[in-house]
Parts: C-alpha cells; sequence; structure tokens
C-alpha cells in the first residue's frame, strides 16, 4: 500500500511530503525523507518492545498492561516530588493529559526542552522572539545564516526545503541568488559551501554576537582587532552581507544553547536580528531536535502558563528553569518516583543524574528499548505517533501539523496509557 | 523583643526541598501554630518539620528575631517579601532566601543555594559563605531585577550574579562566575575576586571589579585610568555598546578572548 | 434530559424587546422553552438583572499569537495565579493568562460566546486545540485573509468570484468563521520590512491596493453568505493622523446586506488619531462616530484602553515592530508565509502619559457619539486595549458621567486640550449595555438564528443573572455597584446547565466550536484549480492535503452551512 | 593531554537513536572525533582508544581523525558515553555543560564498554528479553 504525504515523525523539520510504501506491517519503501527519517521509517515495527516489563527482585519479567498501569499510578501517588519528565516525541494530546496528571498529583512536568532549546526559551522571554513560518524563509531569504548548528547531520532536509536548495518565490536563482553564513566552533561539511565560515573560539559566541551588534550600529571603534578567533575584518564583512540583504534568516541551534552563558548566547543573537530589524527584514528560528518538542511547549503554554518545566507541587504552576528542571532536580535527589515518556534521559542526561533515577521508582512510557530501559523499574511499550498512531506535533516555527498513522500493529497510544494512568490517579486523588 | 528559634527536625528524605515563605517575622510574631510550610508535594504544620522555640512578645516586626538551626540547606524562600526584623540562619539555607525582601536584616553564617535576595528591594542580606547562582538576581521575563537594598557575600558567588540589577548594591569579597551584571541596568556592584565576561548588555549602574576579569566583554569603551579604592589603578570603560549602554565597568586586570 | 427554571428573573433581551420585565425562563436541554416540568432546577434570581449571555465580538484567547504572549511572558503568569481545586485547574497570567484562566474569567462575568479574532489558516489547527481547552463558551475564529496570495491574486484578475472560492474553500478547509483582515496588503508589504500606509497604497509585487483588496471581500462575503461580514483592522492603526484613513476606508463600504453590516471595523479606538506626529496627538473620535452615524452598513467596536499592564498581540506585524521601537521592551515577531503576519509586545499604559490618556478617552468617547448602540460594541480588543476583565469598569463609565469626571481628574493634565470627553453627558441604560455587550455582538455576528444573544425560546440557554437590583441601583451615582455586579454573576448559565456561581466555578464544561462551510458549485471547488493547488504545493512548506483541520480537531461543533451564490 | 570536550548530533547517532540496545548505537555515540594533530600528540593511530576523564567521571573511546575539529577540543556526539563524563552544572540553568567542559586524554588499551555496562554501571539492570 501507498501512503503519500506522510509527515516524518523524527525531527522539527515535519517534512510532510513522504511517500512510504507498506505490506502488511513491513514498510518497504521510503521517498523523499532523509537518512534520519527514512532509518527510522524503515525500522517502523522492528524492534519494539512486544508488552510490558516490570523489575522483579533483580530479574525483569513480562506483566501486563493493567499491573503495569496500576503500578505506575501508585508509585505517583506515593511519591513526595514525583518528576513526569519526556513528552517531545509523543502526541500533543498525550502531553496535555501529562500536563493534568501533574497537577492533580502535585508533580513537576519537564520535557526534553531543558536538555536543548530551553536556553532559547529563556532568552525570548527576556527579549521576544522576530521569527516567522520556514515558508517565508523560504520564499523570501536571499541571506541564511546558521549558527551553532550542522543541518547536514541534525537536520537534513532543512537546507533543502527551506533554505538553500529551496525554490523561493521571490527568487529568480535561489540556489545562486540565496547568499549563506555559517558560524561555528569546527569546521563541518556545511562550510564547505558557505560564503563566510565564521570559526569562533569555543564559549566565544556571546562576544561574537556582541562585536556584530555594535558594528550594526556603526560603534567598529570599540571592537578590538580579533573577537574570539574572529578578525574585524571578517565581522565588518559578515555584518555587511547581514544589512544588504532583503531578508536575512538566522536559524540556530543548541550550540548557542549549550555553550557557557547558555541563554545569554541566545538572547544577544535575538537581539542582533532586533537591531537588524532596523535595516532590512530579519528573522530567527531555534532549529528544534526532536518532531513534537515544540508541541510540549505550545500544550505546556496553553494549560500552565509556561512552556517547560512546571511544578506543580503547591497546586498552583511555579516555573524556574534551573530549579524545576529534570537534570537539576536529579542532580539534587528531590524527586522521589518519576513517569518518563517518549524520551531517553538514559542517553542524554549526565551519569549521576542517572544515579539517582535508578534508586528511585519510575516507569518508563516508550516502544523501544532504550537507555533508560536498565534504568527503571517498568516499562510499558506503546505506539509510535507518526506510524501506528496519528497526533498533532508543532513544527520548529510553530506550525500545527497532524500527524498520521500508516501501520496497525495492535499498540495502545501514548494518550491512552496515560489516560488510563490518570484514571487510576483520579481514583484515589478525587478532583 | 521576641526570639523564635526554629531547629530542623529528622526527615525520612531530607532532600525534599521545603518551601517556607512563612519564615517570615510578619508571619512568626502573631504565633505558629497556624503556619504550614510544604515539603514537596505536601503541606506540613511548621511544627512537624521544626522544633519550635519562642521567647518574648513584640509589638512590632522590628522587635522579632527568627534563628535557624540544624540543616536548613533545602528550606527554601526563607525571608520570602521579608519587612523587617531578623533572620539568623546558623547554617547553610536553601533557595530563594530573601526573595523581595524590602526591609530587616538577614544574615546566613554558612552557605546559601540560588537566587539569593532575588528581586531584593530594601533591606541587608548578608551570607558569609559561598552563595549560588543567580544572587540578588532577576527573575524570568521580567525586565527590573533587584532593586534597592544591600547585598554581602563574604565567600564567592556563582554565575549571572546581580543580572538584570536595577538599584542597590551588591559586594562579593570573593569571585564570581560567569556574567556578573549581565543586562544591568542600575545600582552598584563590586566584586573584590575574579570573575568571566562582566556587565554584557549593560545600559546603566556601576560594576566595579578588583581581581581579574577573563573574557572582557569586547564591546566596552576604554575611557581612561582611574583611582579605585585603596588608591588600586582601574581601567574605566563605558557600554555595552552593542546595546547603547552607558554604564561604567572598572576592573582591576582583565583579559580578552581574542 | 435536564430541565432548569430561572425563577424571577428581572430580564432585558434587546432582540426581544423585553426591556425589564419580572419572568421566569424555562430551559429544557439547553434550550430556552415555554414551559418546564414540576421536577425542573429551579435557580431563584429575586428580580436581579437577567441577560443572554456575553457574546465577544472580538478578543483573542486561542492560537498561535496568544500563546506565544503565554510563552513569552512568564512575569504576566505571576497575577491571576489560583491553586487547582475542584472541577478548576490551576490557573496563572492576567493579559495573557490561560486558556483556563480565560474561560474561567469569562464565565464569572456572564461570557458565554467568544470570537477569537484572528486566526492564520495555515495554523487554524493550534487555535482550535486551544478551543477545546476553553471549556466555558463557545467559539468561532476569524480566518485572516489580509495578505492572501491567491486572493490578492484574484483580486488583481478583478475576478471576484474567484476571490470568494478561494475564501469559502479556506474557511471549509480550516473550520474559520468568518473574513478578518487585519492591515490589508500591510502584512504582505511587512514580509520585506515594508508597510503600507493607507488604502490607496499599493501591495508590492501583487499590484493590489487595500481598498480593492476590502471591497472585494465585501462582496465576495456576501456571495458566501456568511454569517458576518467582513472584519476589519484598518490600515495604518495606532499612528496619528490615522483617523482620516479610517474614514477613507468607511466610505468604501457598500450596504449589501439586509440583515446585518457590511463591515465590521475593530477596534475603532486604535484608528480614530488626529494630529500630525506624537506631540500634536488628539482624538478624532467626532469625525469617525459622525460617519459611522452616517453610514448603517458599519458596526465597530470600540477597542477601549484601560490603564494598566497588558500584553499587545495582533496580526499586525509592522505596527508591532513600531511600538517596540517606542517601548524598546521585548518584541516577537511572526510572519506567515503566504497569509499573514503577527506581532507581540508588553505595554503599560499609564495615566501619568499624555497619548495613554488621550487612547482611553476616545475609546468612550466613540461609544458615547455612535448614537445606535447596537453598532458600537463594547471591546478591549483582549488584551490589547486592556484585558477582557476590565469590561465591568468601561459598563460603569459608559452609565456613570461622574465616574468618568472621577477618572478623568485622574489622567495626564494635558489630555483636556485634545479630547472632547468631558463634554459628552450621555449616560448609558441598562439596555444600552445588554446591546453592546451581547444583543448587539450576536446580531453583527449573524448569530442570533442559532440562538445567540437572546432569550428567546428556541434560543440557546445561556443566561447570565447578575446580582443586581435594576430599580434600586442609580448607575450614574454608584458605580462601585455597576463595576462589583458586573464583574460577577450570581449565576452564569450555559447551554442550561448553571457553570458559575457567586465567584466559583461549578463545572468542567465542554464548548461547541461554530464554523461556516459555505456550499459552493463545484465549477468554483479551489480543491481541483490547476491554479490553486500548483501555488500551494510550489510555495506552502505544507502539502495541500494536509492543510485542512482535520474533524477530530472539533470535539462538539455547529457547522453553519451557507449556499455560496457562485 | 587536556581538551574541551564538545558534544553534539552527527548522522549515525541519529539513526541509531531509534534502536539504542544495538551496537550501531554503541559504534555510532562511543567514538571521540579529534584533530590529527592532537592525535599524533598522544601517539594514537585513528581507531585507537583513549581515555577519556572528565568532571564527573572517565570513559573509552575509539579515537577517529577529523580535520575540521579544532587542536584542542575534542568532539563526541551525544549519548551515554558523553555523558558519563560530563557533570550535571547547570548554571541554574536546567542546561548541562555539553559543550563545554574540560577533560584528559590518554591513551588506553582498556576496552569500550558497551551501553548497557555503561548503565548497569549507575545502578541499572540489563533487558535481554528482547535479543535473538
Amino acid at each position: 500500500m501507498i501512503h503519500e504525504d506522510m509527515i516524518c515523525p523524527f525531527c522539527g523539520c515535519l517534512c510532510d511530503d513522504l511517500v512510504i510504501e507498506t505490506k502488511g506491517t513491513e514498510v518497504v519503501r521510503v521517498d523523499n525523507a532523509c537518512t534520519l527519517g527514512s532509518h527510522k521509517l524503515m525500522n517502523a515495527g522492528k524492534h519494539r518492545l512486544k508488552g510490558p516489563i516490570m523489575r522483579d527482585s533483580g530479574q525483569w519479567r513480562d506483566a501486563s498492561y493493567e499491573e503495569a498501569i496500576e503500578y505506575a499510578a501508585g508509585i505517583l501517588l506515593d511519591a513526595d516530588r514525583p518528576l513526569l519528565y519526556g513528552w517531545s516525541s509523543t502526541q500533543g494530546e498525550a502531553q496535555g493529559t501529562g500536563v493534568s496528571m501533574a497537577e492533580l498529583l502535585g508533580g513537576v512536568i519537564d520535557s526534553t526542552t531543558s536538555v536543548c532549546h530551553g536556553p532559547s526559551i529563556l532568552a525570548i522571554q527576556e527579549v521576544g522572539h522576530p521569527g516567522c513560518t520556514l515558508g517565508q524563509v523560504k520564499n523570501r531569504a536571499d541571506l541564511i545564516v546558521y549558527w551553532g548548528c550542522n543541518p547536514t547531520e541534525a537536520h537534513p532536509r532543512h537546507m533543502s526545503r527551506y533554505t538553500t536548495y529551496a525554490d523561493g518565490y521571490f527568487l529568480e536563482n535561489a540556489f545562486r541568488d540565496r547568499k549563506l553564513i555559517l558560524v561555528d566552533v569546527r569546521k563541518t561539511e556545511t562550510a564547505s559551501i558557505a560564503d563566510e565560515f565564521v570559526q569562533v573560539k569555543p564559549g566565544g559566541d556571546y562576544a561574537v554576537l556582541s562585536a556584530l551588534r555594535a558594528i550594526v550600529r556603526g560603534r567598529e571603534d570599540v571592537v578590538p582587532p580579533t573577537v574570539a578567533g574572529v578578525t574585524k575584518e571578517q565581522l565588518l564583512r559578515v555584518a555587511a552581507l547581514c544589512k544588504e540583504a532583503k531578508f536575512g534568516a538566522l536559524f540556530f541551534g543548541v550550540g548557542l544553547t549549550m555553550s557557557p552563558g547558555k541563554y545569554k548566547n541566545v538572547r544577544n543573537a535575538i537581539e542582533l536580528v532586533d537591531e537588524l530589524n532596523r535595516h532590512t527584514k530579519f528573522t530567527l528560528t531555534p532549529l528544534r531536535g526532536h518532531y513534537n518538542v515544540y508541541g510540549s511547549n505550545e500544550v505546556f503554554t496553553w494549560m500552565t502558563g509556561y512552556p517547560y518545566a512546571v511544578d506543580f507541587s503547591r497546586q498552583i504552576a511555579f516555573y524556574n528553569p534551573g530549579e524545576t528542571t529534570a537534570v537539576d532536580l536529579m542532580a539534587r535527589k528531590e524527586c522521589d518516583a518519576a513517569l518518563i515518556v517518549a524520551s531517553d534521559p538514559g542517553a542524554h542526561f549526565p551519569k549521576k543524574c542517572l544515579e539517582h533515577l535508578a534508586s528511585i521508582p519510575t516507569v518508563l512510557i516508550d516502544p523501544m528499548h532504550t537507555m533508560t530501559t536498565p534504568l527503571v523499574k517498568c516499562q510499558i511499550p506503546t505506539a509510535v505517533t507518526g506510524m501506528d498512531a496519528p497526533g498533532t506535533a508543532y513544527r520548529m516555527d510553530g506550525v500545527p501539523i497532524h500527524v498520521k498513522k500508516f501501520l496497525d500493529l495492535g499498540y495502545p497510544t501514548d494518550t491512552e496509557i496515560i489516560g488510563k494512568i490518570f484514571e487510576k490517579v483520579k481514583e484515589v486523588r478525587h478532583p | 523583643m521576641m526570639r523564635i528559634v526554629l531547629t530542623m527536625k529528622e526527615r525520612t528524605n531530607p532532600h525534599i526541598p521545603i518551601e517556607a515563605e512563612k519564615i517570615n517575622p510578619a508571619f512568626l510574631m502573631w504565633g505558629t501554630d497556624d503556619l504550614t510550610v510544604w515539603e514537596g508535594n505536601k503541606e506540613r504544620r511548621l511544627d512537624e518539620i521544626f522544633e519550635v522555640e519562642v521567647e518574648g512578645t513584640a509589638t512590632s516586626v522590628n522587635e522579632v528575631e527568627v534563628v535557624l538551626r540544624g540543616d536548613t540547606s533545602r528550606v527554601k524562600r526563607i525571608g520570602e517579601y521579608m519587612d523587617g526584623g531578623r533572620i539568623t540562619v546558623e547554617g547553610n539555607v536553601g533557595m530563594h532566601c530573601g526573595n523581595f525582601m524590602a526591609a530587616g536584616t538577614i544574615e546566613v553564617m554558612g552557605d546559601a543555594g540560588g537566587w539569593f535576595a532575588r528581586e531584593m528591594q530594601g533591606g541587608a542580606i548578608i551570607c558569609h559563605g559561598d552563595v549560588g547562582h543567580y544572587c540578588a538576581a532577576g527573575y524570568r521575563g521580567e525586565k527590573k531585577g533587584m532593586r534597592g537594598g544591600k547585598v554581602e557575600v563574604f565567600g564567592n558567588a556563582g554565575d549571572f550574579t546581580a543580572e538584570h540589577l536595577f538599584g542597590g548594591e551588591v559586594v562579593v569579597h570573593g569571585n564570581c562566575g560567569d556574567m556578573p551584571g549581565v543586562d544591568m541596568q542600575g545600582g552598584y556592584l563590586t566584586i573584590h575576586g575574579d570573575c568571566s565576561r562582566p556587565c554584557g548588555n549593560m545600559t546603566k549602574g556601576k560594576c566595579t571589579v578588583l581581581g581579574c576579569v577573563s573574557e572582557m566583554p569586547p564591546t566596552f569603551k576604554k575611557e581612561g585610568e582611574v583611582e579605585g579604592p585603596d588608591g588600586l589603578p582601574l581601567t574605566h570603560f563605558t557600554g555595552d555598546v552593542a546595546n547603547r549602554g552607558k554604564g561604567n565597568l572598572l576592573v582591576r586586570h582583565y583579559q580578552y578572548l581574542e | 434530559m435536564s430541565e432548569l427554571l430561572v425563577k424571577n428573573a428581572y430580564v432585558i433581551d434587546p432582540i426581544n424587546h423585553i426591556d425589564g420585565e419580572v419572568m421566569d425562563i424555562a430551559v429544557k436541554d439547553g434550550y430556552i422553552v415555554e414551559d418546564v416540568g414540576p421536577k425542573a432546577t429551579v435557580l431563584d434570581a429575586e428580580g436581579c438583572l437577567t441577560l443572554p449571555g456575553g457574546v465577544d465580538s472580538h478578543t483573542h484567547v486561542c492560537g498561535t499569537k496568544v500563546n506565544f504572549g503565554r510563552y513569552m511572558s512568564p512575569e504576566d503568569m505571576r497575577a491571576g495565579r489560583e491553586v487547582r481545586r475542584g472541577v478548576k485547574h490551576a490557573t496563572s497570567g492576567y493579559s495573557v493568562p490561560t486558556t483556563y484562566a480565560n474561560s474561567y474569567r469569562y464565565a464569572l462575568m456572564g461570557y458565554t460566546t467568544l470570537l477569537e479574532g484572528a486566526m492564520a489558516p495555515l495554523e487554524a489547527r493550534h487555535t482550535h486545540e486551544e478551543f477545546s481547552a476553553t471549556p466555558l463558551q463557545d467559539m468561532m475564529a476569524n480566518t485572516l485573509f489580509d495578505g492572501n496570495w491567491a486572493v490578492m491574486k484574484a483580486v488583481a484578475e478583478g475576478d471576484i468570484e474567484r476571490v470568494a472560492a478561494i475564501v469559502g474553500w479556506t474557511l471549509s478547509a480550516v473550520k474559520g468563521f468568518g473574513i478578518k483582515l487585519t492591515n490589508p496588503g500591510g502584512t504582505e508589504a511587512w514580509g520585506y520590512g515594508k508597510d503600507i500606509s493607507c488604502i490607496k497604497d499599493e501591495v508590492p509585487h501583487f499590484g493590489v491596493t487595500p481598498a480593492e483588496i476590502i471591497e472585494a471581500m465585501i462582496q465576495a462575503c456576501e456571495m458566501l453568505r456568511l454569517p458576518h461580514s467582513v472584519h476589519l483592522h484598518c490600515n495604518n492603526l495606532g499612528t496619528p493622523g490615522n483617523y482620516a484613513c479610517t474614514i477613507g476606508t468607511f466610505n468604501l463600504v457598500p450596504d449589501l446586506n439586509k440583515t446585518r453590516q457590511s463591515l465590521y471595523a475593530t477596534h475603532v479606538q486604535f484608528h480614530s488619531y488626529g494630529g500630525s506626529d506624537w506631540k500634536t496627538f488628539c482624538s478624532k473620535a467626532e469625525p469617525v462616530a459622525y460617519t459611522v452615524n452616517n453610514l448603517p452598513q458599519i458596526v465597530i467596536d470600540m477597542g477601549q484602553v484601560m490603564f494598566g499592564k497588558t500584553t499587545t498581540m495582533t496580526a499586525d506585524g509592522p505596527m508591532e515592530f513600531n511600538l517596540y521601537r517606542l517601548h524598546h521592551n521585548k518584541w516577537s515577531n511572526h510572519d506567515v508565509e503566504l497569509e499573514t503576519g503577527s506581532g507581540i509586545i508588553p505595554v503599560l499604559y499609564r495615566k501619568k502619559n499624555l497619548v495613554n490618556s488621550i487612547m482611553w478617552s476616545i475609546g468612550l468617547e466613540l461609544a458615547l457619539l455612535v448614537k445606535d448602540p447596537w453598532r458600537c460594541l463594547l471591546t478591549t480588543d483582549n488584551p490589547n486595549g486592556a484585558p477582557f476583565v476590565k469590561y465591568p469598569e468601561i459598563i460603569a463609565l459608559l452609565m456613570s458621567k461622574k465616574y468618568r469626571d472621577a477618572e478623568f481628574a485622574t489622567v495626564n493634565r494635558r489630555t483636556e486640550s485634545r479630547v472632547i470627553l468631558p463634554a459628552l453627558e450621555r449616560e448609558m441604560d441598562w439596555n444600552e449595555i445588554a446591546v453592546m455587550t451581547r444583543a448587539g455582538q450576536a446580531k453583527a455576528l449573524g448569530i442570533t438564528g442559532i440562538g445567540k444573544g437572546h432569550l428567546g425560546i428556541g434560543a440557546e440557554a445561556d443566561i447570565a443573572v447578575y446580582p443586581l437590583k435594576v430599580g434600586e441601583i442609580d448607575p450614574a451615582q454608584e458605580y462601585q455597584k455597576i463595576i462589583d455586579g458586573f464583574s460577577k454573576t450570581r449565576w452564569t448559565v450555559k447551554r442550561g446547565r448553571p457553570v458559575a456561581r457567586d465567584g466559583e466555578i461549578l463545572v468542567h464544561g465542554e464548548n461547541t466550536t461554530i464554523w461556516v462551510d459555505p456550499k459552493i458549485s463545484p465549477e468554483h471547488d479551489m480543491s481541483h484549480d490547476p491554479e490553486f493547488t500548483e501555488m500551494f504545493n510550489h510555495w506552502y512548506s505544507v502539502r495541500m492535503s494536509n492543510y485542512p483541520v482535520q474533524d477530530e480537531y472539533l470535539k462538539r461543533n455547529l457547522r453553519i452551512e451557507t449556499e455560496a451564490t457562485i | 593531554m587536556k581538551a574541551l570536550f564538545n558534544t553534539g548530533r552527527t548522522v549515525a547517532q541519529g539513526q541509531g537513536l531509534e534502536v539504542k540496545a544495538r551496537p550501531e548505537y554503541m559504534e555510532a555515540t562511543s567514538i571521540c572525533m579529534m584533530n590529527p594533530v592532537d592525535l599524533m600528540d598522544l601517539d594514537l593511530e585513528e581507531g585507537e582508544r583513549v581515555l577519556v576523564r572528565g568532571p564527573a567521571g572517565e570513559v573509552v573511546l575509539t579515537t577517529v581523525q577529523n580535520e575540521g575539529i579544532p587542536r584542542g577540543t575534542v568532539y563526541v556526539p551525544m549519548g551515554p558515553y558523553a555523558n558519563a563524563v560530563v557533570d550535571t552544572e547547570t548554571h541554574a540553568t536546567g542546561m548541562p555543560d555539553f559543550k563545554s567542559c574540560i577533560v584528559d586524554l590518554e591513551p588506553t588499551d582498556d576496552e569500550v564498554k558497551s551501553q548497557t555496562e555503561l548503565m548497569e554501571a549507575v545502578g541499572g539492570l540489563a533487558y535481554r528479553g528482547d535479543e535473538e
């Protein structure tokens, strides 16, 4: 069977032009996807955990869904500071149920945002976000800046769908008419096609951004001959390219959010873009990783007022990244039970967090055997949104996409499982 | 005078944070019976968590002294919105000590957690040990941070010290971490030790670093040499030029990231 | 089957010409009926003021830009925080509160139907997701067409039928309610950082003017027989001297519809400015109101500004950038490909500030100068002029000259020479307030026929009982009682069910999304139009097949099918 | 030898994401990419192993040479191996120093541990129920 215009549930690009051919529960062909997406989709039905598993006196054993759900509700109800973490690779509907459950439990709910673009959000909260949808960039931008990111490896179709290689309505020969600036601490493959490759010394992004802001404002006189490994000549060239563009689009990745200064780097990038808007049109977009991490921010925000790291322990929503974020909670050994949904802290959190995670009661809701599996006490496999479950996801630019289903493997969805846990919780803690 | 001594009891899980904004002379002076604190998601009577001893009475908040004993390193929000009186913490204190404080004195003999004296309005707050990140800082999304009063830290301070500082005075006798005084718009920040990247994006106010600045921001204009405290020669910068800033940054030694 | 009887209600129901009659209202299965049985639940109104549920015909409560306002403003969330209790979720926020907070606060004020003023079609799914998290009001979304490429091309070709076909297809696809134009042409120009100053400027690259877009859309709207008229946010919002542009725009409007206006002009306060710069800024409410009084085909809403903190948000991207340059606080912008734009910045309206004081006066002047209350509706363009929780204060200002004078004494002293407010003696009566807050709004939106905005037999049982004894209060003197009374209903009944009582939320609720599905002949069906589909698949960043909002996004919904003439 | 430790995405790491229990994921994430000159300074050939000691612990990785990586820095794909050395300090932002910790490098003959062994070392219990 051939499925057209399918949506790729891998990264924040949410490409929606995939063609997937299935035979029974096998995927035999995937067209238009990048290597990451097609790898995920070609293996759609494979490597799934067959059913729930639980730890019992030092051994793993199979369990029923009912038993696992009962266990999950129990540990969450017993906890003084339960953590509900993950939420990026799942449906918006499951995220909403998760928020309501965290609220009733008096728990902390956080998404993978906190170890990805959380700092971007902190920056946006200080100075706002001059952004646009990706089609706007595709049709208009004659200058693309990639800063602290590597689209070739992390968002392989970003350049062909939305920037360098995409057709643009207002550009006659889009590929030739669009300039490309790449800023990074290391010379990646993307550098070879860039008009300017700016190699910044690690940790120097903030200084380079400040220098560019000063130059755009006409204050090049104060800027020293080199800034974090970048010559003043190059900074002047880059600033001129930006001002001369009719429409500039800056994309940035975790190179800014994870480096020293974290959100202050992003704030500086935003303020550079604000400054450039006094001269021309300029926009900025964070390159979001998980296909629906932005959705978790959207859902959390309309329900609680905050995009991630929401602490409901006092029955009101409290937000303070650094205090209510998952890594910090685990590092301080605060959480005394955890529900991990559609994410893999086992692979992506520092080791000391994992030591704590392994020492408390925990349930993982994930279709696959992941690095988190060995650390939890119980795992419940579910359908994969975008393969055997439909659902809502938000693209990196905020465009909501209905992700479609093309397989039927008989697994319950995340929304169903979390809904059932929530029902159990409600039986004990009446709203 | 009224003296209230709160001694932390043994807890089953000492890692669970306690939120205790009621530990504030304004509440304690009226009795401790109805006061509660939150241990994780459980609301507890104050005396479930602390041994409470009260001596004397008070007719105004300024006649109240509160003393905290035991392991209070996980107790948050002590002295939040404090508007008079005195709190002494004999050991360490958790996050948000002295949030929004307007008057009175808080003295911490040990170390303090993050957000020490966040958005302080007035009064005095002292930490004899080290303080965490965001000492005397603002809150997420809020443009103005601390507006008045005095913060004094005898140990080291973490990153983002006095972020968004708008008024008042912050003195750190040890070193600061990264980005002290970032986005500051007023007030005084004095660092006796070293720090990195001070005062990025500052618009107003004065920051003095008597130690060594590493990764000096490249967008400050050098104005010349001036004489600092004890006749120390300091270099005077103004900026942040990236942000049309008119702040003053005085440093003893500095180094750019070239 | 559920039955309810609201007894001893002092009813004002302008649509049914009831102006202060003590009566019982019978409700069965969510609708108003002649009579109910003895087992019906009884609410004794004890002679209190009873009105149809409030209708807000222009508010921003759900969707991409509203949520971005929340996302970027944790400081706003520090106000309005309430604990989770019973059926009620925890709430946060003042000017951009959570969906639940919006819904609860509107319900406590007796509002049961809301129109989200601006939905970008590409992001419609988001608006509908938030609708389902707004439990206590029925929701509609005006759909943005101000910078729609396909529309502008059809306008340039002079093909009005094609304009109608595109609008019809889009409304059906995104489950929208009506046509919204925000700074028509200006949002497209903003794609390259430019703006449009008034209706005769040409939109870059598209060879059309705002005037042409507006005129074509008004005709297309009638061809589609949409319940609501074109809903316009004029060009040049917020600039000194813009009143001339506003009047010029109004003069374009033909009278095409017997049952309602042909143009709804929103937040006209922001478009009634005189002067040539901020120094000479003054009110031009008088000529604008005069124009409205002479053109029965136009209905406006106030867009009242009230003092305090708020967040401005609009599809008018260039205007928000200008505001940012004025305030230099945080600024967000979000242009939507081939369709529209948007911008958000926080603001603080201060009494000390001359411009802000004049803005405050202008909104009130418009309401007092437009003679017919059916044609000037009460809004703040929530949250742009102020959060909607300020409505009770606005009601009191309209009902009491004494209150206006008392407030006027506290604003910037130089305001007096720039406005005419102190000279206006009019004090509105209860009936006029009922028109401006529900009946007029329902009529303007074209939803009286589906039982909104009135309490006649067959109407939806959306009822607000206010703790106000009409005969015992003198609104002109006792304005504080008016404010208190309209802030908190004794009961708010939604679809026959009491949802709020004396400030408490009683049920979780489930809303209805009202949308319009114009029935268009096959030859005008855009889904097979080669040029249209080609444009989609070439220049949009989503495939045409993935664009329409799937049915599962509308939980409970009311589809209004119209018989288009194309 | 001291080096700045940088982590991030790679295509191979991204492909391995969905099947982390398999050897492909281990191969994709247990590598240490470094400048050829640094590799020479350590007296190592590409493919030989290096012990990386960071603020939170140490881990053995296989070296891969890459001229795009500046001298004095190493690049390790994000994943359990990188996280064996990254500290939990987030500077109160929620975000650990995934791109800026300082590590010590020395050649080693020790084997690269499997990802399961890493998880067991922090108190986990390997799941083998899905092994064919």
